[in-house]
C-alpha cells in the first residue's frame, strides 16, 4: 500500500517535485486570494448588525480554521515520522508549524481588531479568542523546542513528540475552555458566530478560505524546500545543486 | 583450550550499513561489522572520529541517521527488552548517584539490569573499594564512581559488553585485572567491543578486532 | 570470579556448560562450579517466570532509589512546597486582606500555586540522572521504559504532590476558602496532581538533553495544565455555591487516567530523543 | 460596489481603522513570512557552499600533514601525534 509512496519519500524526488509545485501553487493563492480579497473588501454587502467591520471575517474565519487545519496537518506529519520513521514528514512538520504560528496569530490580531468595535474591548476571555491564544502557545512551544536542539533530526523528533501531545489535548483544551467560558460569561453571546449568510457574502469568503489554503500550501513548500536542503547538505546531489546554483 | 562452537550463520551483534551524522558532519557511512562470541573488538580513531557514537549507535542509545544493528539477526529495536538482558554498556558516565551509597549504587545498577546483588560487597572489593561500601557517593572520587559502576562486570550475566573507556581512572592494577576479566568473559563466548586510549597490555594483539574510524569523512559521500 | 585463581582447567568445565545460544551466568566464581551451575540454569529458567514478576520488581526497585535519594536530598522535597506557601501568602498581601475578595479567588491561587510549585520541582525528575548517566542506564535495561517512567513519576508525586495536598487546606483557612469548598479542594487536588507530574514528565523529558530547558519547560507544560485548571477550579467553586460538584471531579478523573495511560509512553519516546 | 468614493472605502462606514488594522497586519505578517521562507533557500545554500569550501581546506591540510607524516617516517620511523 505504501509501495506507491516510496518515490516520493526520496528527498531528491520530493524536492524536485517540490519545486515544479510552486509556480503552480503563487498561481492559484494569487488568482484566488485576489478576486476573493478585492470581493471581500469592495463588492460583498455590508452585514446589517456589524456594518463594514464584518469584512474582517474574510480573513479571521480562514486563518483560524486553517491554524487549527495546520496544527491536525502536522500532528499527522509527526505520526507518521514517528511510525514510519519517514524523515521527509520530520521536514514537513518542520516547515508547517511557522506558518501555522502565523495564522493563528493573525487570527488572534484580528479577532481583536474585530472584537473592539464590536464588544468595545480589545480583549475578551470569548472561548474561541482563549483557545486560539493557547493554541499560539502551543505552536510556540513546538518552534521554541526545535530551535532548541542542535540535531535536526533529534529537534524533528522531539517535536514531533510534543505535537502529539499536543493534539490529544487540543480537543480538552477547547471543550474545557467553551465549558468555562459558558460558566463565567453565559450572558455574553459571542458575535463571532457563525452568522447565517447570504451567497454574496458566502462567494468571497470561499475565494478568500481557497486562497488562503494555497498561500499556506505555497509558504509550506517554500520552507519544506529548505528543510530538505539543510537536512541532506552533505548529499552528493545537494553538493552538486549548490554548484549549479552558485555558478 | 576449548573454543566454543562459532555461530557462523547469524553473529551476536552486527552493523549493517550504519551512517552517523553529528553536527552536521559525517562520522562514518555505511560501516558494516560482524561481532561474534569470543570478539574482542576495539575501536580506534582520533578524538571526534565518532567512536562513542559508534558505541551508543551499538547499544540502541542513539540511532544512526542510516543503517541498522543486530542482535542474533534480529534489528535491536525489535527485541529491545531481550537484547537489552544480554548487553552491558558503560559509558562516560558513571550512572552512580551522589546521595546513595557506593553498595547501594551497586546493588540497584545489578537489580535494574536483573543481576543477583547478594555478592556485591565481594566486588566492590575487587574494584579496590572495600571500606568504601558504605560512604555516600557524593563522598568519592571520578576515579571511584568509575569503579563502581565496573564492579558490575564481575557479575554481569551479559554476554556483551560495550565498553567505552573502561580504563580512565583505573591504576595499572586495575587495568591488568580487568584485562583478565576481558579474556576469560571471551573465552566463555562473551564478547566485548571497547574503546580505549591506552593499548591492551595483557590481551595478545592477535585476539583484538580492530575498527578503525578516521576522520577524513567530512565531506562525505563524494 | 577470582581471576588470580582462575585456571585454564575451571574454564574448560565452564566453557562446556555455556549453552552458546543463550549466554548467562558468566561472571560466576571460578571456583564454585557447582553453584554456578545451579545459579545458571536458575537464570536460564528464570527467564520466563520473572518477566511476569520483573514489572513490579522494576517499579519498586526505582521508586525506592528515587526515594531514597529524596530522603537524602530535603531541599528538594521542601523548597517546592516552601515556593507554594510563599507565592498563597503573597497574594492577600497584594490583594489586601478582605475575606471576602479572598474566598472568592482562594481556588484559583491555591491551584496555580501548585501548578507553579510543580513546574518548579519537575526539573529534578530527570535532570540528574540525566547528568551522572543513569538515565542511559535505565533506558538500556531490560524493563520496559514505561514502567521504570512510571515509578519515576509516582515517586515525583509522592514527593512534591502529596505534600502540597497536605498542606493546602492550611492555605485555604489563610484564603478564607468556603468551608463547603474542602473536600472539593483534597479531591481536586487528589486527583489533579497526578496529571500535573505526568503531563510536566513528558515536558521534561523532552527539555532534559537542552542545556537552558528551564524557560522552555514551563513554555511546553503550562498550557497543557489549563484543563486541569479549569475543571479544578470550577469545581471548588461549585462547591461552594453547595451544588454536587461530581461531574468537574470525573472529567479530572478522565484526565488521570488518560495521561496514566498516554504519557508514561510519551515520556519513553521523549527520553529516548534526549539521551540520542 | 459598496462604497460611493474612495474616501467612503477607506472609511469603511468608520470602523476604518480595524477592518484596515486586520488586513494590514495579515498582509504584513503574511508578506514577512512569505520572503523569509523564500530567502532562506539562498541562505542554506550559501551556508552549504561555505561549508563545502571549508572541508575543502580541512582536506587539503590533511593531505598535507599526511604528506609529512610519511616523510618523517622514513626519517625517523616512528610518528607520535
Amino acid at each position: 500500500m505504501w509501495k506507491w509512496l516510496h518515490p516520493y519519500a526520496n528527498p531528491e524526488v520530493s524536492y524536485h517535485l517540490t519545486n515544479r509545485l510552486l509556480p503552480w501553487l503563487s498561481a492559484f493563492s494569487a488568482i484566488f486570494l485576489s478576486i476573493g480579497l478585492v470581493w471581500a473588501l469592495l463588492f460583498a454587502p455590508a452585514d446589517y448588525q456589524q456594518g463594514h467591520s464584518f469584512r474582517i471575517f474574510y480573513i479571521h474565519v480562514p486563518a483560524a480554521s486553517l491554524s487549527m487545519g495546520i496544527y491536525v496537518s502536522m500532528a499527522i506529519a509527526a505520526f507518521s515520522s514517528l511510525v514510519w520513521q519517514l524523515k521527509l514528514a520530520d521536514a514537513s512538520a518542520a516547515a508547517m508549524a511557522p506558518v501555522g504560528a502565523a495564522f493563528t496569530a493573525i487570527a488572534l490580531i484580528t479577532g481583536a481588531a474585530w472584537g473592539k468595535p464590536m464588544w468595545g474591548t480589545w480583549w475578551i476571555w470569548d472561548a474561541r479568542l482563549t483557545s486560539e491564544l493557547i493554541l499560539l502557545f502551543l505552536y510556540l512551544g513546538v518552534i521554541a523546542l526545535h530551535n532548541a536542539f542542535e540535531d535536526k533530526n533529534l529537534a524533528g523528533k522531539a517535536a514531533g513528540i510534543l505535537t502529539l501531545v499536543g493534539v490529544v489535548n487540543i480537543p480538552i483544551i477547547k471543550y474545557s475552555v467553551e465549558w468555562w467560558n459558558t460558566l463565567h460569561q453565559g450572558s455574553t453571546v459571542s458575535k463571532l458566530g457563525k452568522p447565517s449568510m447570504s451567497l454574496d457574502m458566502l462567494w468571497p469568503f470561499i475565494f478568500c478560505f481557497i486562497g488562503f489554503s494555497f498561500l499556506v500550501a505555497l509558504i509550506i513548500c517554500l520552507r519544506f524546500r529548505n528543510e530538505i536542503l539543510a537536512r541532506n547538505s552533505i548529499r552528493p546531489w545537494v553538493r552538486e545543486l549548490v554548484k549549479k546554483h552558485n555558478s | 583450550m576449548k573454543t566454543l562452537p562459532k555461530q557462523t550463520s547469524t553473529p551476536l551483534l552486527s552493523a549493517v550499513k550504519l551512517t552517523c551524522i553529528r553536527e552536521e558532519r559525517l562520522l562514518f557511512d555505511e560501516l558494516s561489522v560482524e561481532i561474534n562470541a569470543g570478539d574482542i573488538v576495539q575501536v580506534e580513531g582520533p578524538n571526534g572520529s565518532g567512536k562513542t557514537s559508534l558505541l551508543r549507535i551499538l547499544s540502541g542509545l542513539s540511532q544512526p541517521y542510516d543503517g541498522q544493528v543486530h542482535y542474533k539477526g534480529q534489528a535491536i529495536h525489535r527485541c529491545r527488552e531481550d537484547f537489552h538482558e544480554n548487553l552491558l554498556y558503560f559509558g562516560h558516565l558513571a550512572g552512580v548517584k551522589g546521595e546513595m551509597t557506593a553498595e547501594e549504587n551497586l546493588d540497584f545498577n545489578l537489580a535494574l539490569h536483573g543481576n543477583k546483588t547478594d555478592q556485591s560487597l565481594a566486588y566492590l572489593s575487587k574494584v579496590n573499594l572495600s571500606g568504601f561500601e558504605d560512604s555516600l557517593a557524593s563522598h568519592l572520587s571520578a576515579g571511584q564512581h568509575r569503579r563502581i559502576a565496573l564492579a558490575r562486570l564481575y557479575q554481569s550475566h551479559a554476554p556483551i559488553w560495550i565498553l567505552d573507556e573502561p580504563f580512565t581512572a583505573i591504576d595499572k592494577q586495575g587495568v591488568a585485572s580487568l584485562e583478565k576479566l576481558f579474556t576469560t568473559h571471551a573465552q566463555r563466548g562473551g564478547c566485548i567491543i571497547l574503546t580505549t586510549h591506552q593499548d591492551l597490555i595483557s590481551i595478545k594483539p592477535e585476539q583484538i578486532k580492530k575498527i578503525t574510524l578516521d576522520d577524513s569523512y567530512d565531506s562525505a559521500f563524494d | 570470579m577470582t581471576l588470580k585463581t582462575q585456571s585454564t582447567q575451571e574454564t574448560e568445565k565452564l566453557t562446556a556448560i555455556i549453552d552458546d545460544s543463550v549466554i548467562k551466568g558468566l561472571a560466576l566464581e571460578g571456583d564454585t562450579l557447582h553453584n554456578s551451575e545451579l545459579q545458571n540454569s536458575e537464570l536460564t529458567s528464570n527467564a520466563q517466570s520473572s518477566a511476569q514478576l520483573s514489572y513490579r520488581h522494576a517499579f519498586m526497585l526505582v521508586l525506592k532509589r528515587d526515594l531514597t535519594i529524596a530522603m537524602r536530598h530535603k531541599d528538594d522535597i521542601i523548597n517546592p512546597l516552601l515556593f507554594f506557601v510563599i507565592v498563597i501568602t503573597l497574594f492577600p498581601l497584594g490583594i489586601g486582606p478582605e475575606a471576602q475578595t479572598l474566598s472568592r479567588i482562594a481556588p484559583g491561587i491555591i491551584w496555580v500555586a501548585a501548578l507553579l510549585a510543580t513546574l518548579l520541582s519537575l526539573d529534578r525528575l530527570f535532570k540528574s540522572d540525566h547528568l551522572d548517566g543513569s538515565l542511559e542506564q535505565m533506558l538500556l535495561s531490560p524493563h520496559p521504559i514505561f514502567v521504570l517512567v512510571l515509578a519515576k513519576i509516582f515517586a515525583h508525586w509522592l514527593i512534591t504532590g502529596l505534600p502540597i495536598i497536605l498542606i493546602a487546606p492550611l492555605l485555604a483557612v489563610l484564603l478564607h476558602l468556603d468551608e463547603n469548598s474542602y473536600s472539593a479542594l483534597f479531591l481536586t487536588l487528589l486527583l489533579g496532581t497526578p496529571v500535573l507530574s505526568l503531563l510536566g514528565a513528558v515536558g521534561v523529558a523532552l527539555t532534559v538533553g537542552i542545556k537552558k530547558g528551564g524557560v522552555l519547560l514551563s513554555l511546553l507544560v503550562l498550557p497543557l495544565y489549563i484543563p486541569v485548571l479549569i475543571f479544578a477550579t470550577s469545581a471548588i467553586d461549585t462547591a461552594a455555591l453547595g451544588l454536587p460538584y461530581s461531574g468537574q471531579l470525573a472529567i479530572i478523573a478522565a484526565l488521570f487516567f488518560g495521561s496514566l495511560t498516554l504519557a508514561p509512553f510519551a515520556v519513553g519516546a521523549a527520553l529516548k530523543v534526549s539521551t540520542n | 460596489m459598496q462604497f460611493n468614493s474612495f474616501s467612503d472605502f477607506i472609511n469603511m462606514g468608520g470602523y476604518g481603522f480595524y477592518v484596515w488594522l486586520s488586513f494590514g497586519t495579515a498582509a504584513l505578517i503574511l508578506t514577512a513570512l512569505l520572503i523569509s521562507s523564500k530567502a532562506g533557500h539562498q541562505q542554506i545554500i550559501d551556508q552549504i557552499a561555505k561549508r563545502k569550501q571549508r572541508e575543502d581546506k580541512l582536506r587539503q591540510a590533511r593531505e598535507l600533514r599526511k604528506q609529512q607524516n610519511v616523510q618523517q617516517k622514513t626519517e625517523l620511523n616512528e610518528v607520535t601525534e
